[in-house]
């Protein structure tokens, strides 16, 4: 048991988390949330393990990944956050109707 | 002794718990305000997580990046959802933040969500009933199923879990090879080089990925208003002051990057939050510069990576093939204009839209 | 003739002309049309000078960088990737030569129409192009913004709500995918696709990735039961865009599920690469029962479309059990199944497009896509309902089209090793599928009361519909051609 | 034309793709007609349906002096499109070409001043391109394309009227062909599977299957018969036939007497004969079930007849019982059974049509749709039903009309293969048809007309209707006359349907 092992399970706990309020939560920013949450705990199980060489330095290739990973999801938020803004003035809501239908 | 070696791992259960905790809370408070502000600590927490883990480019980018500019779109996409909101809403988030990290958690607080309960625009009408604090059950699926899901989740994480638990054992990955061949990279630091030579391909494409959320969200958003109120002169004279700072430590940052953790992206950002600053602080750009100067502004990154990438192709190298003893111009070039396209790219982002 | 241009450079031609071209669309919006017009015909020729290059040099592998797998990030191209890269070329150029003439009256649409459309192909090429599991996680993550900002494009409610919720879906699909690449890097040191599959062992952490990868790609390929956001989103879009998604944007995470299985997990030994075939094949009959089902029972054209497209992604998957018992060491893509699933979603491509335009066209026309109220159609605007028809031969796998050899083949397989059940679900697909596209056909020929006016229609969105729907046709001849060319590469 | 097909072709390949061209071609341009091109529109029809006769005769005369006409393209690896011209193929041909030159004339008269007709034309063209198509397919799987196509080709049809009750008959078209497509492509596909081959063989391929796979060739038997027996309408498969017949007068003709039910016999024929082998199948035991089944239809189509007021619902039930006299001269299994089947295939087209065509005429004349309307209308339209008589006679089976030969062959055929029960099917069939169809001629000729008929229209001067509509049923009465009175004489039909019985029972 090492710190890598914590923060790489506590990734799995955070992607547990992120789902369930993906699925439970309704409003629309809480589930943006929910997708920040389950990216950073794929980023910790993806870099954390980079570093389970004891004393070795970390590998520096899933790094890299966080980081482009990182700036994605930026990227995806700040997407997501602007449909929510443009669904808010369309319809007033900012939850996605169970039924889909026109 | 023994109880000293523990210590660190000690912290670094607490601080895992922490990290734990504090998703728990962002994603199940009633309160939206309260749950982006969480969500923002959660980003601290990370950062130092990061730091444990000795990945302290991926620390930065998470504080500026994940916790910082998310934060702040966050925020302002929140600011924008209560109606009867300006742009400005931050200096009324900004006491409320306070507000809530000192808050008793039990009682709702009068946030920015409940001021919809009581506004006066018709379009209230919906954000009531999506919004409303009192009783969680309004905002999520009925307790029922919520368990439901909750105990359908736990057993593939657990599975996860022990999977994790099972590749916890030492392998090198790449490390050896990255550390073999670093000197033709161009740079010193194994993550920059890694970044923007070995995986450049993919770098190029996340600028790209920057670049196309923007153009998305300027498809969504009308344009913003231009004539918001009045700044507040301390903020305006204290964001004249740090945005040359600001600059400054974005282009050492990229300086720095070739040699230690840092980067175009860390760089970029701090250059984002000068533009958010100075536009907060009433700065605005002028309207001959806000055609084609910025679209040229926020292209600029990808235009020269992909411009170098395949000017090599040219001189017989291979796609993103830097000649010999080119690579470290190239790479600075590069990190350049990636720097400031990120910049401008946050910037824009965080204003929303098209100006 | 000389090749000037090896493979190699037409394959970055392939990823960086719609790049650079939507950089310039963004940069000069006015240039947008001739830009993106032009663009389409370089990728086109682009597309086919990679499979020149592919028949004369056999399969590519380009080192970007030149640093080479597993440090550098490979791109590759064999019969696979090259067939749907084709076919993304003619129906992007098809679906592009629409858009001139669709968004002429919607300067904002158009206006970002285009860059997100060309960052929307950069992916898609790119896609089919990577050799790299993280560099198509980064494409998958282009793929899936520009698709749910394209969705939104109209801005009316039910779209944004559709392409909000697609949205959602992409992200979680594509943070599921990402997830496997995690546990496949940390389990064997690399994420270059070709070395994996020579160093993954079975084992909980390749069962683990294979589950939470198809998971998240089958969540973007909208595979019943996870098929619930697709009519929406491509009910709402407007029609290119709808087009592009349900021909081409489907495709790619199909693709993507197709490439994994047949590189990494299909050789694996143990219970969960054995049953995971049989599983999808479950889920494939499903889709294309209750998508032909549902689409029967729409009333709206562009919802029914996007309910067959439903029932198609479901054939696609039928291959799967099919293949297993069908696999021998020669060749991966001698493989009649596999070659059946080629064909139905090249053909599925096309045709998706030309039925997706037409219905564009109808919707300008009549101001609504009403099927009770199609109003004789058929005698007002002949050329679109031709399209929609041919289209819909090739989706009901009438002969000669494309989607009748992808049937006839899948038919084959099912037959040769017994599976009684799948031919059934087959051949009921296709007569299902005969319903709701003479449904719309019926209601074309029949007048409402009150006569309605119809707008004009331009004759470039009316053209290319149709040549789009005839490439579905001639795609069932295209055999003799196509078979060469997905030999290309294919020894494992 | 196609790209594929080798450009040293030798020039036997081309008749039949010219063949195929001299309908698709015209059929093609004439959708971008504009509806006002009337002259355009009629020279294409005409010059295209007089090409496609003429180059059928050469391929007559050709295949007479053992020329072979074939042409062929790769669809799927070891499978090609194939058209081959045989004996039987130009029995179907002659029928189809003959008669869609004289339905065109019909069909030209019957639209004038109609709306949508480069529409109507158009399909046309392609409908008897797909025809003419499974005539000359020399393989299930082309076969198989042209008959789909054909299903598509009719549709548009059926539905041309554009009424409600059009596009429902069109719904009910389309769920009976479409549904006997997939049986079709299920058995073609299963079939491939266990052969490796699907060309037309005179005697059958599947011989060496008998052994060891006898219950998937007899299943693979059912599902192919299913498959073509939508179109040739047998009970119980037929319920869309009388409903088509909402469709104008020359698509009634069409469907009934050269294309669509006419493709479902031929169908039969086929799978009998070249997939099978009568000889196979009789040892699979599966002629006798389709030889009550086509009995059964026999006598089920000529009891409904009776009943039926409206003269083409009259009509429509009587062709569900003369086409089974096709399958039921199959079934018998025997030479001479063989070239009455073969034979009425011909000898019901053209007495059918003529039936049509006069039905066609006095609705579109007097505007007369029900029997019972039918009072005297021979003094009003002497010639219409003179040759309306001649139909009828032949349906009956009275000599020297050919339907007479037909039910000749089909009787000895019975007794020479030891059956007695088809004679008595023939006979009461014989006898319904008299049933139904002589007081039509009683109330035509010998009742007095009423003061005023449902709906006149006036041709100018003393002509009883438009010639264009009056010359097909005369010419295809006095071809009804002519094929009965001179049997004997080469190239008549019955001459040809020997030559095939011939091939398929004496060859080695």
């Amino acid at each position: 048991m090492n710190s890598v092992l914590v923060f790489a399970l506590a990734g799995v706990g955070l992607i547990l988390l992120g789902l369930h309020a993906l699925l439970v939560q309704r409003h629309l920013l809480r589930k943006v949330l929910a997708f920040n949450v389950i990216s950073s705990g794929i980023f910790l199980i993806l870099a954390g393990l980079a570093r389970r060489a004891p004393g070795a330095e970390p590998d520096p290739v899933p790094q890299a990944m966080v980081l482009t990973g990182i700036v994605v999801a930026v990227a995806a938020t700040a997407l997501a956050l602007a449909m929510i803004q443009a669904l808010r003035t369309a319809t007033g809501r900012t939850r996605l109707d169970d039924d889909g239908e026109d | 002794m023994a109880w000293l070696n523990l210590l660190p791992l000690a912290i670094d259960l607490v601080l895992a718990l922490t990290l734990l905790w504090l998703a728990w809370r962002a994603l199940s408070s009633p309160d939206l305000f309260r749950a982006v502000v969480l969500f923002i600590a959660l980003g601290l927490v990370l950062g130092l997580v990061w730091v444990r883990l000795d990945a302290v480019d991926i620390a930065l980018a998470e504080i500026a990046l994940g916790a910082g500019v998310t934060g702040a779109l966050l925020l302002a996409a929140l600011a924008k959802l209560q109606p009867g909101a300006t742009d400005s809403a931050e200096p009324a988030s900004a006491a409320e933040f306070a507000a809530a990290l000192e808050g008793d958690p039990d009682t709702p607080r009068p946030a920015l969500a409940e001021r919809a309960a009581t506004g006066t625009a018709p379009i209230a009408l919906g954000s009531t009933l999506d919004e409303r604090p009192v009783g969680a059950a309004a905002g999520t699926a009925p307790i029922a199923l919520r368990w439901l899901i909750a105990l359908l989740l736990i057993p593939p994480c657990i599975g996860l879990g022990l999977v994790v638990w099972r590749l916890w054992v030492p392998a090198p990955g790449l490390t050896d090879l990255v550390a073999a061949r670093l000197d033709e990279s161009g740079v010193t630091y194994p993550v920059t080089a890694v970044l923007l030579n070995f995986r450049g391909y993919d770098t190029l494409l996340e600028l790209a990925v920057l670049l196309l959320a923007l153009i998305g969200v300027w498809s969504l958003s009308p344009a913003p208003h231009l004539d918001d109120a009045e700044p507040e002169p301390a903020l305006a004279a204290l964001s004249r002051l740090l945005a040359p700072l600001m600059i400054l430590v974005a282009a050492y940052l990229v300086w720095i990057g070739a040699q230690a953790p840092g980067g175009a992206f860390q760089a970029g950002s701090v250059l984002g939050a000068a533009g958010v600053l100075l536009r907060l602080s009433g700065w605005r750009l002028s309207p001959r510069a806000t055609g084609w100067p910025l679209r040229l502004a926020l292209v600029l990154g990808v235009a020269v990576f992909a411009f170098i990438g395949l000017a090599v192709i040219g001189l017989g190298q291979p796609l993103l093939g830097y000649p010999a003893g080119w690579a470290k111009p190239a790479i600075l070039a590069i990190e350049l204009a990636a720097t400031l396209s990120i910049g401008t790219i946050l910037a824009a982002l965080f204003i929303g839209g098209r100006p | 003739m000389p090749m000037l241009l090896s493979g190699a450079d037409w394959a970055v031609a392939l990823v960086f002309v719609p790049l650079l071209a939507a950089l310039a669309c963004f940069l000069v919006p006015r240039a947008a049309n001739w830009l993106g017009l032009l663009a389409a015909t370089l990728i086109l020729l682009a597309a086919l000078g990679l499979v020149g290059g592919l028949l004369s040099e056999g399969p590519l592998r380009v080192a970007v960088g030149g640093w080479g797998a597993p440090l550098g990030i490979d791109l590759w191209a064999d019969g696979l990737s090259a067939i749907l890269l084709l076919m993304t070329a003619l129906v992007g150029f098809g679906v592009s030569l629409y858009a001139l003439a669709y968004f002429a009256g919607h300067p904002r649409q158009q206006r970002w129409f285009w860059p997100l459309w060309l960052l929307l192909w950069t992916a898609l090429n790119g896609l089919y192009l990577a050799a790299d599991l993280f560099n198509l996680y980064v494409m998958l993550e282009v793929l899936g913004l520009s698709a749910a900002a394209l969705t939104a494009l109209s801005g009316s409610a039910t779209a944004l709500h559709a392409a909000m919720r697609y949205l959602l879906v992409s992200l979680l699909g594509s943070a599921a995918y990402l997830l496997g690449v995690a546990l496949l890097y940390h389990g064997a040191g690399t994420v270059d696709i070709a070395l994996l599959g020579e160093r993954l062992e079975a084992g909980a952490v390749a069962y683990s990735a294979l589950l939470v990868m198809a998971t998240g790609l089958l969540l973007k390929t909208a595979l019943f039961p996870f098929h619930f956001w697709l009519p929406p989103a491509h009910g709402s879009a407007p029609a290119p865009v709808s087009a592009l998604l349900s021909a081409l944007v489907i495709k790619a995470s199909f693709y993507l599920l197709l490439r994994l299985w047949l590189e990494l997990f299909s050789g694996l030994a143990g219970p969960l690469p054995a049953l995971f075939p049989e599983l999808l094949g479950l889920f494939g009959v499903a889709a294309v029962l209750w998508g032909s089902v549902q689409a029967l029972r729409q009333r709206r054209l562009k919802r029914l479309i996007a309910y067959s497209t439903v029932a198609q992604i479901g054939y696609l998957f039928l291959a799967f059990p099919l293949a297993g018992a069908l696999s021998n060491a020669d060749s991966m893509m001698a493989n009649g199944a596999w070659q059946a699933v080629l064909y139905l979603a090249l053909a599925h491509g096309l045709a998706k497009a030309a039925m997706f335009l037409s219905a564009g066209s109808l919707l300008r026309f009549a101001g609504h896509d009403r099927i009770a109220d199609l109003d004789r159609a058929v005698q007002r605007l002949p050329l679109t309902l031709t399209a929609f028809v041919l289209g819909g031969v090739s989706i009901m796998g009438l002969p000669p089209s494309g989607g009748f050899i992808g049937k006839w083949l899948l038919l084959e397989a099912a037959f040769s090793q017994g599976r009684w059940g799948l031919a059934l679900v087959v051949l009921v697909g296709g007569v299902l599928a005969a319903g709701y596209v003479f449904k719309v056909v019926g209601y074309a020929f029949t007048p409402t009361e009150i006569a309605q006016e119809g707008a004009a229609v331009p004759l470039g969105m009316q053209w290319s519909a149709l040549l789009l729907a005839f490439g579905a046709i001639l795609l069932g001849f295209a055999a003799p051609w196509l078979w060469p060319l997905l030999e290309v590469g294919a020894a494992p | 034309m196609m790209p594929t097909i080798d450009a040293a072709l030798p020039p036997n390949a081309w008749l039949p793709l010219l063949v195929l061209a001299s309908s698709l071609l015209p059929g093609l341009v004439i959708f971008f007609l504009a509806e006002q091109r009337y002259w355009t529109r009629t020279l294409l029809n005409l010059a295209g349906s007089l090409i496609k006769l003429l180059l059928v005769g050469a391929m007559l005369w050709g295949v007479f002096h053992q020329q072979q006409y074939a042409a062929s393209l790769p669809l799927l690896p070891g499978l090609d499109l194939v058209l081959r011209v045989r004996p039987l193929s130009l029995l179907f041909l002659v029928l189809s070409a003959g008669l869609w030159l004289l339905t065109t004339l019909y069909a030209i008269g019957y639209l004038e001043d109609s709306p949508n007709r480069s529409r109507f034309f158009g399909f046309f063209s392609l409908c008897v391109t797909a025809t003419v198509g499974v005539a000359m397919a020399g393989n299930l799987l082309t076969f198989l394309l042209f008959f789909e196509l054909l299903t598509l080709t009719t549709y548009p049809l059926v539905v041309h009227r554009g009424s409600e009750e059009a596009r429902r008959a069109g719904q009910i078209y389309l769920a009976h062909t479409v549904i006997a497509g997939a049986l079709l492509l299920a058995g073609t596909v299963w079939l491939y599977t266990l052969t490796g081959t699907l060309e037309f063989t005179t005697r059958g391929f599947v011989a060496g299957l008998v052994e060891g796979h006898r219950w998937s060739l007899i299943a693979i038997f059912v599902l192919l018969i299913i498959g073509v027996g939508v179109k040739a309408a047998l009970v119980p498969l037929h319920s869309w036939l009388p409903r088509a017949m909402v469709a104008p007068a020359p698509v009634s003709a069409l469907l009934h007497a050269v294309a669509v039910v006419k493709a479902g016999a031929f169908g039969i024929v086929l799978i009998v004969y070249d997939v099978f082998g009568v000889e196979v199948a009789a040892e699979l035991g599966v002629t006798k079930p389709l030889a009550l089944v086509a009995a059964f239809t026999i006598l089920y189509g000529s009891v409904r007849a009776l009943f039926q007021d409206n003269l083409k619902r009259r009509l429509a039930f009587s062709t569900v019982s003369q086409v089974s006299y096709i399958v039921l001269g199959v079934a018998i299994v025997g030479p001479l059974a063989t070239v009455g089947g073969l034979v009425h295939l011909v000898h019901q087209g053209v007495m059918k049509i003529t039936l049509f065509f006069c039905a066609g005429n006095l609705a579109e004349t007097l505007g007369i749709h029900q029997v019972s309307e039918m009072d005297g209308v021979g003094r009003r339209m002497p010639w219409t039903m003179l040759a309306f008589s001649i139909g009828v006679f032949g349906m009956i089976g009275l000599p020297p009309v050919a339907g007479f030969i037909s039910k000749w062959y089909l009787g000895l055929g019975g007794l020479e293969a030891g059956l007695h029960w088809p004679l008595f099917v023939l006979a009461g069939s014989s006898l319904l048809n008299a049933a139904y169809f002589l007081p039509i001629l009683h109330r035509a000729w010998f009742r007095e007309p009423p003061d005023t008929w449902p709906e006149e229209r006036d041709f100018g001067g003393k002509k009883e209707t438009a010639w264009l509509l009056l010359l097909p049923p005369l010419v295809t009465a006095a071809l009804s006359l002519l094929i009965g009175l001179f049997a004997s004489m080469p190239f008549t039909p019955l001459e040809w349907a020997r030559l095939i019985a011939e091939r398929e029972f004496y060859q080695p």
